[in-house]
């Protein structure tokens, strides 16, 4: 019993970290990345006491950064409006932050394996409609970011509330549009059993993963999450050249911080969700539970190194996920309002709608030929 | 369902749903109505009605509260300054509504539904048992209900719609706001 | 033996998308759409029907094909699902219905190409074919009532169709309330049927158990609900003394006249009486009547047809007799003999009434034959396919007509009727020499066309012409399915019928030849006769005229039937109705009851408003109070 | 212990109540709607309890059918709300009687 609470206490922290360092580590990853696209060197001024190449070491600049940037926001003024409301100005971040965070407890990082003669499933709660429960923390994330804005008491704040709000919520039905497509197509909620399905190979070599059967949910899931995480080309809330920084414009210090954070932590999220649903979770092409296998190639592993690398492929492919977010952040231009709305209720919502009708009709016809 | 649990989420819902009556700015009344649905969510999903509780939280907390929340912003709504009227009729409102908590809490008592945990079928409240009731017996109900939201979007965006000006009232300058 | 065959709603689910289709997005998608839409739902349905068909053909004869789409009416024990069923008497009504159907809709594409009502026409179209499909399919009487109804009002638009002429909204009128009275029979004998069943605990009007259990109706119960069923029959079939609705739905366009008053819905009645067999067998008194009405029937209308001057008319009356063959062979009981002439019938009839319609297309819209005349050039599609089918209807071999009708004339001389056999090869002569009387007429001798009119004859579109090829063909051929017995392959049609409908016992066995050849002989002395009043002596038919004026007249005004009704029934009404009801009863009595009524609600109604004070809080307060009232009353019943 | 089911019964009964208090007392025609919402999920409350007890889907299908209801409920109920106020510039239920005798 205690030992069972000891593991999942465990498991739960060490996804929480991952989670809140990768998300660190791109803000990072971001402001290198917008350098590299705009010919510029970008973050290097931080350093720690002047070490660092003037010493000859190695450029330790995302070490530096990565502790500059947050101890910069928390010493800064805890900065609360005239005339807002005090309470909800302070929960907003939290409100925010919370749900993005909670999302990630259904997450399988990895395959389950025995020891000590139990089971370790690699996903910090097992909940059997996982995919439900993502839907229902994103749906519950609005209110962070509408009650921060609205709390400000101040024009442009709430208008970038409204328009965050009005983004989000059309942009989780195509989410949740997708989100069917997906759930129709491995006919379960299980995360977990939906990563599993998509082990093994087609005609010999080709990987079980979703995008090979959902390629429109795909492109659907991936610009809807973009959407919801409120980036560029979607970053209308924000909008710097109009709202100054919307919702959070009258934001500073540690909660500033946490809207920063919520913005990466939904740039993860999203990765992970493509991940999941469409490039097989942890799955790695012709890695079975003994080895690799490939035609008549065999590389046979240990158990526990073929959950390791597992767990390993997972990252890497969330992390290019990331990677491609900031590539799209900082290659496209912002969307106009009208243009937004458009793209999610006349494009997106009826190619999901069209989508959901195929994938049931196929799923139909195919299990009815099957039995 | 654990006994903490229960006291938790019932301590939670009895005390925000107090909130939603109680509170004098109608964002923080949303707010306590929010997460009064929440905890009735967690309910659903103690009771074993798993999808249902989430489909509650996803429709209620996600989807029709935000529609509140946008009604208040629209309305630009404030705390209530007005004196309340009505006295008499809030006097005996009251007393009303006591009345018929107290007799409702009676009547729960008289009848005794009182047996413990009964075992449910594996699957209960699965999106699968719920799909196969709902598409199974309840299928004509559940077409029905789809064109009542067909019928409401239409009607809300019908009633809620700036009417249009008519030709006669463009060409014409406005003569002053009706009082 | 009955099978489940889902694909069976499919045969009326595609008029039924039509319907909506052209009904409500019609006129917005324009005249290709509707062209595509509304034969292609026909063709789709005939399509079905013919894979229903075949899927029965290949199942032990007697099976039936069964699909039951929603329960319906459950009214104590009374039941009736709204289920289709197909046995070989539906089925062959169905591919009769939606394949002339089809056919029909092809042509008026071609037909209504200058209208700009086509949506509407279209949608009335494919609405009747839904009924139709539902009258024919039907599992139970109910429902088949449900489509009975539904032919009857698209018969009523349909021939309103141009209802800016008063005439023609008039007739349409007149359609309706003639189909009216027949249907209150229709409705009796229902009602008859389920009273007296349902004393015996048969609470349902499915075919199949009304089957089972006739033999539990008394005898004069039997003939009273088959008597009143026939007058539903004779109403929608155009039969004495209901017919008189028929002629004056000419007023619809041609090719309404062909599918709904030719091809299909007057065929319903007969569709009824065969389908209602067992109860019919059960009274000779009921069936003698049927026959009698269809034998009398058929001569009287040929007789009229013999003088009449509008190309339509003479066909609408030519209609009501074949109508009153096929009565006369399922009043004799050769049920399957009087199908058989329904199908040949409608392919010839329906062909020539798009003949006649690519006729008038060509003339402008001109119906007097006696501006008509040497056509033949000018339309040779349309006068090879009409005396095809003039051929067919005058009963010559081996056209599909002969081979109908000599069966039910057959029948009628084999069952012991002699004088209404008699009747019958009379009419038989008569139909030869009308019929040859208007091919002579319109596309023989010289052209007595109106010269502004002249110069502009032309031979109808493709759409208008295919299905006249192919009605042709089906004229020609379409009775070979049921030889006389011992040629080649004898009476195929009877034996796949004889499930549904029983097989005839005759109590005669006239010789064959003699009946085929008096018939025969009597159909080609009409011919002759035609032929020397119209093309070698013209003058006589004025002189015959002349000499017999009174007859002649009479002939020409229909018997004055139309007048006889209006003095005995239509003028008392109306007088009933202005000065009894009208001055006495509607102003004392339904006045003063309205009046006292309302008095009464204003008076309740200036006292008791003064509740409303419009505050909500207020009404919610009251309904709590309601609200404690019943939880208490269920706390008094918990605590007692 | 054991959560008995008279308690979620009573639970539900007593947000019953809190709500239809809200909606007597309350004057903001926007908050008695919101209490409307809170009786009806005190009734969904009791749906699943009672469905949980009896072990049907029953009574949840229902309270699917009653969140589409408020749904549809909550579109209309709003969008008059909107129309009142662009009207009459109040949402005071006190003030809106237009609809006495």
């Amino acid at each position: 019993m205690a030992i069972d609470l000891l593991i999942g206490a465990v498991k739960a922290i060490v996804i929480l970290l991952l989670v809140l360092s990768l998300s660190a580590v791109l803000l990072w990853f971001e402001r290198k990345g917008s350098a590299l696209i705009q010919d510029r060197v970008g973050a290097n001024r931080a350093a720690i006491f002047g070490f660092g190449k003037r010493m000859g070491l190695p450029n330790l600049g995302i070490v530096a950064t990565l502790m500059a940037d947050p101890l910069k926001l928390f010493t800064k003024e805890d900065f609360v409006p005239e005339g807002a409301d005090k309470f909800l100005h302070a929960l907003g971040p939290f409100l925010a932050l919370f749900p993005v965070l909670v999302a990630f407890a259904v997450v399988p990082i990895g395959d389950a394996f025995q020891i000590g003669g139990r089971t370790v499933q690699l996903q910090a709660a097992s909940i059997n409609a996982g995919a439900l429960y993502i839907l229902a923390t994103i749906g519950v994330g609005v209110y962070g970011v509408a009650l921060g804005g609205w709390a400000s008491n101040n024009r442009w704040a709430l208008l970038g509330a409204v328009r965050a709000t009005a983004q989000m919520i059309s942009y989780e039905i195509a989410m949740g549009l997708a989100i069917i497509s997906i759930v129709i197509t491995f006919g379960t909620l299980d995360l977990q059993d939906i990563v599993r399905q998509q082990g093994g190979v087609w005609f010999g070599w080709l990987p079980r993963w979703g995008i090979f059967l959902q390629p429109v949910a795909f492109l659907m899931l991936l610009t809807a999450g973009m959407a919801e995480s409120k980036r560029v080309p979607f970053d209308l809330p924000e909008g710097e050249s109009e709202l100054i920084a919307g919702y959070f414009t009258e934001y500073s210090g540690g909660k500033q911080a946490c809207f920063m954070l919520t913005d990466f932590a939904e740039v993860v999220l999203v990765s992970v969700l493509v991940t999941l649903f469409f490039f097989g979770g942890w799955q790695v092409p012709w890695l079975y539970r003994d080895g690799f296998h490939l035609g008549t190639h065999h590389l046979l592993l240990p158990r526990a190194a073929v959950v390791i690398i597992g767990v390993i492929a997972f990252w890497i492919k969330v992390v290019m996920f990331c990677w491609f977010q900031i590539l799209v952040r900082w290659t496209l231009p912002r969307f106009r309002y009208d243009q937004l709305m458009r793209l999610g209720w006349k494009g997106l919502v009826p190619l999901g709608l069209l989508n959901v009708l195929v994938t049931a009709f196929v799923v139909v016809v195919a299990t009815g030929a099957a039995r | 369902m654990p006994v903490e649990l229960f006291i938790f989420l019932a301590t939670v819902s009895i005390v925000s749903s107090l909130g939603v009556v109680a509170q004098k700015n109608p964002i923080h009344c949303l707010l306590a109505l929010i997460l009064t649905l929440i905890a009735i969510g967690a309910l659903f999903i103690a009771l074993d009605a798993v999808t249902v509780g989430f489909l509650q939280i996803i429709v209620y907390v996600g989807a029709i509260m935000v529609l509140f929340l946008f009604v208040i912003w629209l309305l630009n709504l404030q705390a209530e300054p007005v004196p309340i009227g009505h006295l008499g009729l809030k006097f005996f409102a009251t007393i009303a509504v006591a009345a018929m908590a107290a007799e409702l809490f009676v009547f729960l008592a008289k009848t005794k539904i009182t047996l413990g945990a009964i075992p449910v079928v594996a699957g209960y409240g699965s999106i699968d048992s719920l799909a196969q009731t709902l598409f199974g017996q309840y299928l004509m109900a559940f077409e029905t209900t789809s064109i009542l939201l067909l019928v409401a979007v239409i009607g809300a965006v019908a009633v809620a719609r700036r009417a249009l000006p008519t030709r006669a009232s463009a060409a014409a300058p406005k003569q002053g706001a009706a009082p | 033996m009955a099978a489940q065959f889902p694909a069976l709603g499919l045969i009326i689910l595609f008029p039924a998308l039509g319907f909506l289709f052209n009904l409500f997005y019609g006129a917005r998608w324009g005249r290709r759409a509707v062209n595509i839409v509304g034969p292609g739902v026909i063709f789709a349905a005939f399509a079905i029907a013919l894979l229903a068909f075949v899927k029965l053909c290949t199942m032990p004869s007697g099976s039936i094909l069964t699909v039951t789409l929603w329960p319906w009416i459950h009214a104590g024990r009374f039941h009736a699902d709204f289920a289709l069923q197909m046995d070989a008497l539906s089925a062959l009504m169905t591919l009769i219905v939606s394949g002339v159907g089809a056919l029909i809709h092809l042509y008026s594409v071609g037909y209504m190409a200058h209208d700009d009502d086509f949506a509407r026409y279209f949608a009335y179209l494919n609405l009747f074919e839904l009924s139709m499909l539902i009258l024919v399919l039907a599992n139970n009487l109910v429902l088949m009532f449900m489509g009975w109804e539904g032919v009857g009002l698209c018969s009523y638009l349909l021939i309103a169709f141009w209802y800016t002429t008063p005439s023609n909204a008039y007739a349409g009128r007149k359609a309706f309330v003639l189909n009216r009275i027949g249907d209150a029979g229709f409705l009796l004998g229902m009602f008859t049927i389920v009273a007296a069943l349902g004393a015996h605990g048969v609470w349902t009007l499915d075919f199949a158990a009304l089957r089972d259990n006739a033999g539990l109706l008394a005898p004069a119960t039997a003939t009273i609900a088959a008597v009143l069923l026939f007058i539903g029959a004779t109403g929608k079939s155009a039969q004495i003394p209901l017919y008189v609705w028929l002629p004056d739905a000419m007023a619809g366009p041609t090719p309404v006249s062909a599918l709904i008053h030719a091809a299909t819905m007057v065929t319903a009645g007969v569709y009824m009486v065969a389908r209602m067999h067992f109860l019919y067998i059960l009274t000779p008194t009921a069936m003698d009547l049927v026959a009698t009405i269809g034998a009398l029937t058929a001569i009287y209308a040929a007789s009229i047809a013999l003088v009449q001057p509008d190309i339509k008319k003479v066909l609408a009356y030519s209609t009501i007799s074949q109508l009153g063959y096929m009565f006369l062979g399922v009043g004799v009981g050769a049920f399957s003999a009087g199908i058989f002439h329904v199908m040949t019938h409608a392919f010839f009839k329906a062909l020539l009434f798009l003949c006649a319609g690519s006729v008038i297309h060509a003339l402008g819209g001109e119906q007097d034959m006696n501006k008509m005349g040497g056509l033949r050039k000018h339309l040779p599609i349309t006068y090879a396919t009409m005396l095809i089918a003039t051929l067919a209807i005058a009963a010559l071999p081996p056209f599909a007509g002969f081979f109908s009708k000599d069966q039910i004339l057959e029948a009628a001389y084999n069952s012991g009727h002699k004088g209404l056999w008699y009747l019958g090869i009379i009419t038989a002569a008569m139909t030869s020499f009308y019929m040859f009387r208007l091919i002579f007429l319109t596309f023989h001798g010289e052209s007595r066309v109106d010269p502004a009119k002249a110069h502009h004859i032309h031979e109808s579109p493709r759409a208008m012409t295919v299905p006249l090829m192919v009605l042709a063909v089906l004229s020609i051929i379409g009775g070979w399915i049921g030889l006389p017995e011992g040629v080649m392959w004898g009476n195929k049609i009877s034996a796949f019928l004889a499930p549904s409908v029983g097989e005839f016992t005759p109590i005669l066995h006239g010789s064959f030849a003699m009946l085929t050849g008096v018939s025969l002989g009597l159909a080609i002395f009409g011919i002759v006769l035609a032929w020397y009043f119209y093309l070698v002596a013209p003058g006589m038919p004025q002189l015959i005229a002349y000499q017999l004026q009174s007859a002649y007249s009479v002939l020409l005004n229909k018997y004055y039937v139309d007048e006889l009704y209006n003095t005995i029934v239509t003028r008392p009404l109306f007088w009933i109705s202005t000065f009894v009801l009208g001055r006495v009863v509607d102003t004392f009595i339904i006045d003063g009851i309205v009046d006292g009524a309302g008095l009464t609600v204003e008076t309740g109604g200036q006292l008791s408003r003064r509740m409303e004070t419009g505050n909500v809080q207020q009404y919610a307060f009251v309904y709590v109070l309601g609200v404690l009232a019943i939880v208490a009353y269920y706390l008094y019943l918990v605590t007692h | 212990m054991i959560v008995s089911y008279s308690w979620l019964m009573a639970l539900s009964a007593a947000i019953f109540a809190i709500g239809v208090a809200g909606v007597l007392l309350r004057r903001n025609i926007l908050v008695m709607f919101m209490s409307i919402e809170l009786m009806l999920n005190a009734v969904n409350l009791a749906f699943v309890t009672l469905a949980r007890r009896m072990g049907s889907m029953d009574g949840q299908v229902i309270v699917f059918f009653v969140m589409t209801v408020a749904a549809a409920e909550a579109a209309v109920g709003l969008a008059i709300i909107i129309s009142i106020f662009r009207n009459r510039e109040t949402v005071n239920a006190d003030e809106l009687n237009l609809m006495k005798w």
